[in-house]
């Protein structure tokens, strides 16, 4: 009989002998919840299919069980905590100015509104006025994020249906722009970059011609790219009508951002609640009626065009003066809670911090439109192929680093 | 701040409210005890005055005397975030209705403060450690939370024994541990 | 013997090498000729009878051995070409172009341990990658690479290459079921659905042209193609050319059908759990298929080693010169040529260019001359044997359809399992059958008439 | 998608041929070195001038500023006189503890200046408390420290920045640049052996640095 060798728990030089069986994912203690017990009750025809944690198209570090009939997908439980940090009681033990370091890694793909976030809950902690060329210089890098992330985006989800090139493409524009906010901040991902009161350091010379050049083609560019996938009748076919989410899912989920829009609900918080100098720029908020994967990816693609829009309004009316407001070094707010949320390219980035008066935060909630979103993954998937698991889950673009903070 | 929706939440809430309705910058907040919070959400949710269609974030808190749970909500009817924050669970067993009937995203939500915190939401239908593995038994974002003690006691918290035995296991609870002197 | 060895021991390195290889190879050689001498009646008489066997063990050998040129080149033209349209450069840095890379993938593979996992059926797992990869061999056996060049002239060439395309299937069955994972089994399920359903439009695809040509053996067909290019089946059966290559892209589990090997949704499929040379093999084979599905593609429907146009029989070049004739003539000629040509072409770059000394310039001349013997002898050759002009035809013809496969793995998204079946069987099967309706009513239509 | 079948898969087969000729982006790396951006600030390593002596002025800012204390440092201080670290290898046992208990809120033992601790420190407090901890009123505090005990004890500068909320390294920067501030136990050299409080701090931190500052600390325990 073959056999294999554990590292028993109690000690690890001690190798047990144990006989293998057929591995199920199912856990090894009693079900905790009526949920987990129906879970991970096999019924007939039905086998588990343990996705992860390494495997190609699940974005990160994640484990999902899938329990699937052939080829069908019957139910499936994420599993998360693999990438678990722990930042929130990191930040509660950092003063307010590393907090920005632990929450920047959080989703690395679109780090400034990661940092964007926190910045304004602590600044309302503070009641502070931020300089207006601080918040346009917000404005315009953010929304460089914007289309970074959305760039990734969609090379990942052509990744996710086998497509090999459009990820390289992709990677092109995004290059380009990480470069150019490294020119800007100094770091290509996790930039660091906003301080509370205002940012680290003003526009220069060799952002400014980068994202000049840049700006001249980029339109083009994207939509030269999208021919490839936007009229491909096996990507199109792929993607209508599956994974239809409706309104009134979109707001029980309690979904943000692109992946709701695309469901007919214009719930943009840069215009639902307005912050920074968005109330002056103009753009459209772009909604789509179907709700469905091909909607999700068009509407992120309609996203970058308003992105443009914008970078291009902040470059002309970016006004002079201070780029970060006077405040002491050791941070101290007065007593009190604040909240604040910003748009990001995948929905909500919210902070909420609680003050107590000294240099640490009391309480920072952190919350991450991904870990929302994944949720979503199970209620669109069942009754679908292993296939449409992944493109599913690519439409919603979830970030592990995101979903396990 | 909005001063009308103040007025609509007292009027509307009047005996529920456990204090005053406190506006800063763009937040309103309520508070309200745990066993009123089905209701409040139902009647903020439903009714078209308010319409809170949207739950932005739902957290726990840890207060270092009592704990909470707080949930901001967005609704077109008003510029400003409306945090509602059911206070006074008792910090040995809290216990706080779910808001799952309504929202059914805020399943993992709650599933995270109850790993986070120990915070049981009644009615959610899998409430389950979402990040900590399933023998832990500690809750990490708890005032008293103590690494090298709370982790070493499950086998799944990531302490090597050699790090275990450097650790002061039997520390006492430190005086020093932060308590809340909040607003 | 003291003396021999002291002797020995003064000796330098060559001339040590020397002492001992020249004596051994006079052993040797005195015992080879006796061998020679006595055997080799009787062995050139045994395969004076079995001519056929001794021409089919030679087709096997180089039929096998030619597997593994065609797929590195095959996989350095997928990792190149596909690069190049991601604007990526590809392989760049082993060989010229990079074009060793794959050699060095190769060896690489070799060179990588054979892990064979705990709970595997060891002697289905170990043996699956041998099936697959025989039953590409196996199916090159019959294509017709240029007239007389092919390793068997089967008169039902066309029915022998789906049986082996079926048994590869099998090879692909035995590792999905033998892995111990979850993900091979899915793999080699899907497999055997997709190419069971896609066999069917392949083969009534097929049909159409058998019917015009009479014949199932692929010699036959390609034949029929000669003449001009108007004379190509693609012409007369574009249907069954779309069925076919759509089927046929399906059958070799290329990109937009690769879902038997989906990366994105089940890691890697069948092979999942192999490595070393055992992935090896299933590498080789998918590339092999390529190569071969191309190559029935051209010789269906693209004429085969036809040229596209009948070259001018003016033109052709016979050799008439009697060379037994010459006598003392071409003694002569032989050694006054090649210095003459070699002179004629280095004295320019002496004479034009100060800084080229006289034995430069005569190298460079014996270079040049080489390139243009070699080119003259390449250019006769082209011009007098059929066999050198068919063979670049049909490989020229059949790396053109496999650059269009990897052209279409660069571009295309994968199709989802249940819209490749539903393809196969609401769209392809019907097309083959009302193409093959259509075109036995044309041939009957047309011989009433005569 | 178009009423042709087929149309949209051809216009993505023509991009991408189109492609195939298209000039390319990649960077050659090692032939051509990547457009680093003038203010990148993703070199970590550390930089040695003309002379070739180490830049780092061993401030400790980096170190203090690590979230995740990953960074070790040890070395002189400019004026010679302590020898200084942030943490060894060997200590990092300790570190990942001390880690543990700044996480929780607790108080942090701290080995090296554990032998400054033994100063009473009510003076300092009584004179932090009369400037309302202010940081900004650090000069005023410095020098009544000095005044009260005719020196500034190393423990006094980490008593400063626990309540004042300012940075060890700038209070012993501040005490060490005025003349009239004398950090540290007063010199005793001249006068007789080092006390042995002194050699037992030393040779801890020659265990603490092994090898790495041996020589430094050896010559200075024998002078």
């Amino acid at each position: 009989m073959t056999s294999v060798r554990h590292a028993s728990a109690d000690d690890p030089r001690v190798m047990l002998e144990e006989d293998i069986g057929v591995f199920e994912p199912i856990p090894p203690y009693p079900p905790r919840t009526e949920r987990e017990a129906e879970f991970y009750t096999l019924g007939d025809g039905e086998m588990f299919i343990n996705m992860g944690p390494q495997h190609p198209s699940t974005h990160g570090v994640l484990r999902v069980v899938l329990k699937i009939e052939g080829e069908r997908v019957v139910d499936l439980d994420p599993v998360l905590g693999y990438l678990h940090r722990g930042v929130e009681k990191l930040c509660e033990n950092a003063d307010y100015h590393h907090t920005i370091a632990y929450t920047d890694p959080l989703e690395y793909i679109s780090a400034l509104f990661n940092e964007w976030a926190p910045v304004m809950a602590f600044e309302k902690l503070m009641d502070v006025e931020v300089p207006r060329r601080a918040e346009y210089i917000r404005v315009l890098s953010g929304e460089l994020n914007r289309i970074a992330s959305h760039a990734l985006f969609m090379g990942w989800m052509a990744l996710d249906l086998g497509g090999l090139t459009p990820i390289l493409w992709s990677f092109i524009e995004r290059d380009e722009i990480v470069e150019m906010l490294a020119a800007l901040t100094g770091q290509r991902m996790l930039f660091n970059y906003f301080r509370i009161g205002g940012v680290n350091g003003d526009l220069n010379h060799d952002f400014m011609s980068r994202l000049g050049t840049w700006m001249s083609k980029a339109s083009a560019q994207v939509e030269a790219n999208q021919t490839l996938l936007n009229e491909n009748e096996i990507f199109v076919r792929r993607m209508r009508g599956l994974g239809v989410l409706d309104r009134e899912t979109a707001f029980r989920m309690c979904m943000t951002g692109p992946s709701v829009r695309a469901s007919g609900i214009p719930l943009d918080i840069r215009r639902a609640h307005p912050y920074s100098v968005y109330p002056e720029l103009e753009f459209d908020i772009p909604t789509r009626q179907e709700g469905d994967c091909l909607a999700r990816y068009l509407l992120r693609l309609d996203e970058v065009k308003q992105s443009l829009r914008i970078i291009d309004q902040c470059l002309n009316e970016m006004p002079d003066g201070p780029i970060a407001a006077k405040l002491p070094r050791l941070i101290r707010p007065r007593p009190g809670r604040a909240y604040a949320a910003v748009e990001g390219p995948r929905g909500q980035y919210a902070t909420y911090a609680i003050s107590d008066g000294t240099d640490q935060p009391f309480r920072m909630r952190i919350h991450d439109p991904s870990f929302v979103h994944l949720q979503a993954v199970g209620l669109l998937t069942p009754g679908n192929l292993i296939a449409d698991t992944m493109a599913i889950m690519a439409s919603l673009d979830p970030i592990m680093g995101g979903v396990d903070k | 701040m909005d001063r009308a929706l103040k007025r609509r939440l007292e009027a509307r809430f009047g005996e529920r409210l456990l204090g005053p309705v406190r506006q800063r910058h763009d937040e309103t907040e309520i508070r309200i005890a745990p066993g009123d919070l089905p209701e409040v959400m139902r009647t903020l949710h439903d009714e078209p005055e308010f319409g809170y269609e949207a739950l932005m974030d739902l957290c726990g808190v840890d207060t270092g005397t009592v704990m909470q749970t707080v949930y901001h909500l967005w609704s077109a009817t008003s510029p400003d975030w409306l945090r509602v924050v059911a206070d006074g669970l008792s910090r040995d067993e809290p216990r706080v209705p779910s808001v799952t009937f309504l929202w059914k995203g805020a399943e993992w939500q709650e599933r995270e403060a109850y790993d986070m915190f120990g915070i049981a939401f009644e009615g959610n239908r899998d409430l389950r450690r979402i990040y900590m593995p399933a023998d832990y038994t500690s809750f990490p974002l708890r005032k008293d939370f103590y690494l090298p003690d709370d982790a070493a006691r499950s086998p799944g918290g990531g302490v090597r024994h050699m790090e275990q035995s450097q650790a002061p296991t039997n520390a006492e609870p430190d005086a020093r541990v932060r308590r809340s002197r909040l607003s | 013997m003291a003396i021999l060895s002291r002797t020995f021991d003064r000796l330098t390195l060559p001339g040590k090498i020397v002492f001992t290889v020249v004596p051994l190879l006079l052993v040797l050689g005195a015992a080879l000729t006796a061998a020679v001498v006595v055997a080799g009646p009787v062995v050139l008489s045994f395969l004076g009878d079995n001519l056929p066997l001794v021409r089919f063990v030679v087709a096997a050998t180089i039929v096998l051995l030619m597997t593994i040129p065609t797929a590195f080149l095959i996989i350095y033209m997928e990792m190149k070409v596909i690069a190049l349209m991601n604007l990526r450069y590809g392989p760049d840095r082993v060989g010229p172009y990079g074009s060793l890379l794959s050699v060095v993938h190769g060896l690489k593979v070799l060179a990588k341990e054979d892990f064979t996992p705990t709970g595997v059926d060891p002697i289905v797992f170990t043996w699956a990658p041998v099936v697959v990869y025989m039953a590409s061999v196996m199916t090159l056996l019959v294509l017709p690479f240029a007239p007389g060049l092919f390793g068997q002239d089967l008169n039902i060439g066309l029915l022998y290459f789906f049986a082996m395309g079926g048994l590869g299937v099998v090879g692909l069955l035995m590792a999905g079921w033998s892995s111990f994972n979850k993900y091979s089994l899915l793999g080699g399920l899907r497999s055997a659905a997709q190419v069971v359903s896609y066999e069917i439009p392949l083969t009534l695809s097929v049909v159409g042209v058998v019917l015009l040509s009479g014949s199932l053996s692929l010699n036959q067909i390609t034949l029929d193609q000669s003449g001009s290019f108007l004379d190509w089946y693609v012409f007369r059966q574009p249907l069954a050319f779309v069925i076919f290559f759509i089927a046929a892209t399906a059958e070799a589990n290329r990109t937009p059908f690769d879902l038997t090997e989906a990366d994105s949704e089940i890691v890697a499929g069948f092979a999942t759990e192999y490595s070393g040379m055992r992935f090896g093999f299933f590498f080789f084979a998918e590339y092999v298929n390529v190569f071969i599905v191309a190559g029935l593609t051209v010789a269906l429907f693209f004429g085969g080693w036809n040229a596209p146009l009948a070259w001018p029989a003016a033109w052709a070049i016979t050799p008439h010169a009697d060379l037994a004739g010459m006598g003392i003539g071409l003694l002569l000629a032989l050694a006054i040529i090649p210095p003459a040509v070699i002179v004629a072409l280095g004295m320019p770059f002496y004479l034009l260019n100060s800084q080229v000394k006289l034995w430069q310039a005569l190298i460079i001349g014996f270079v040049l001359f080489n390139v243009v013997a070699v080119g003259a002898l390449l250019g006769f050759a082209f011009l007098s044997f059929d066999w050198v002009v068919g063979l670049i035809w049909f490989l020229g013809k059949t790396y053109l359809f496999v650059f269009t496969f990897v052209w279409m793995r660069g571009t295309l998204p994968r199709v989802r399992i249940d819209q490749l079946m539903g393809f196969a069987w609401k769209w392809l099967l019907p097309a083959s059958l009302l193409n093959l309706f259509v075109t036995a009513l044309a041939i009957v239509v047309v011989e009433s008439i005569r | 998608m178009s009423f042709v079948p087929g149309l949209g898969l051809a216009k993505g087969m023509a991009l991408t041929l189109w492609r195939f000729f298209q000039p390319k982006v990649t960077n050659l790396y090692p032939e051509v070195p990547a457009d680093i951006p003038p203010k990148f600030r993703g070199r970590l390593q550390l930089l040695y001038d003309e002379y070739g002596t180490l830049k780092c002025e061993t401030c400790f800012q980096c170190a203090q500023a690590c979230p995740i204390e990953c960074i070790d440092m040890g070395g002189v201080d400019t004026k010679g006189r302590f020898a200084v670290h942030w943490g060894a290898p060997e200590t990092y046992g300790e570190r990942r503890e001390e880690s543990a208990l700044r996480r929780s809120g607790r108080t942090v033992p701290d080995p090296v200046y554990g032998h400054f601790h033994e100063i009473d420190l009510d003076a300092v407090d009584a004179i932090l408390d009369e400037v309302d901890h202010d940081p900004r009123e650090m000069l005023r505090i410095l020098g009544a420290v000095q005044d009260a005990y005719g020196f500034v004890p190393v423990a006094a500068l980490k008593r400063i920045s626990q309540t004042t909320g300012a940075w060890y390294a700038m209070l012993y920067g501040t005490a060490t640049f005025y003349d009239h501030l004398a950090v540290g136990a007063p010199e005793t050299s001249g006068v007789g052996a080092a006390p042995a409080s002194d050699v037992a701090f030393l040779g801890a931190l020659d265990r603490a640095l092994s090898g790495h500052g041996s020589d430094a600390s050896e010559s200075r325990a024998n002078g």
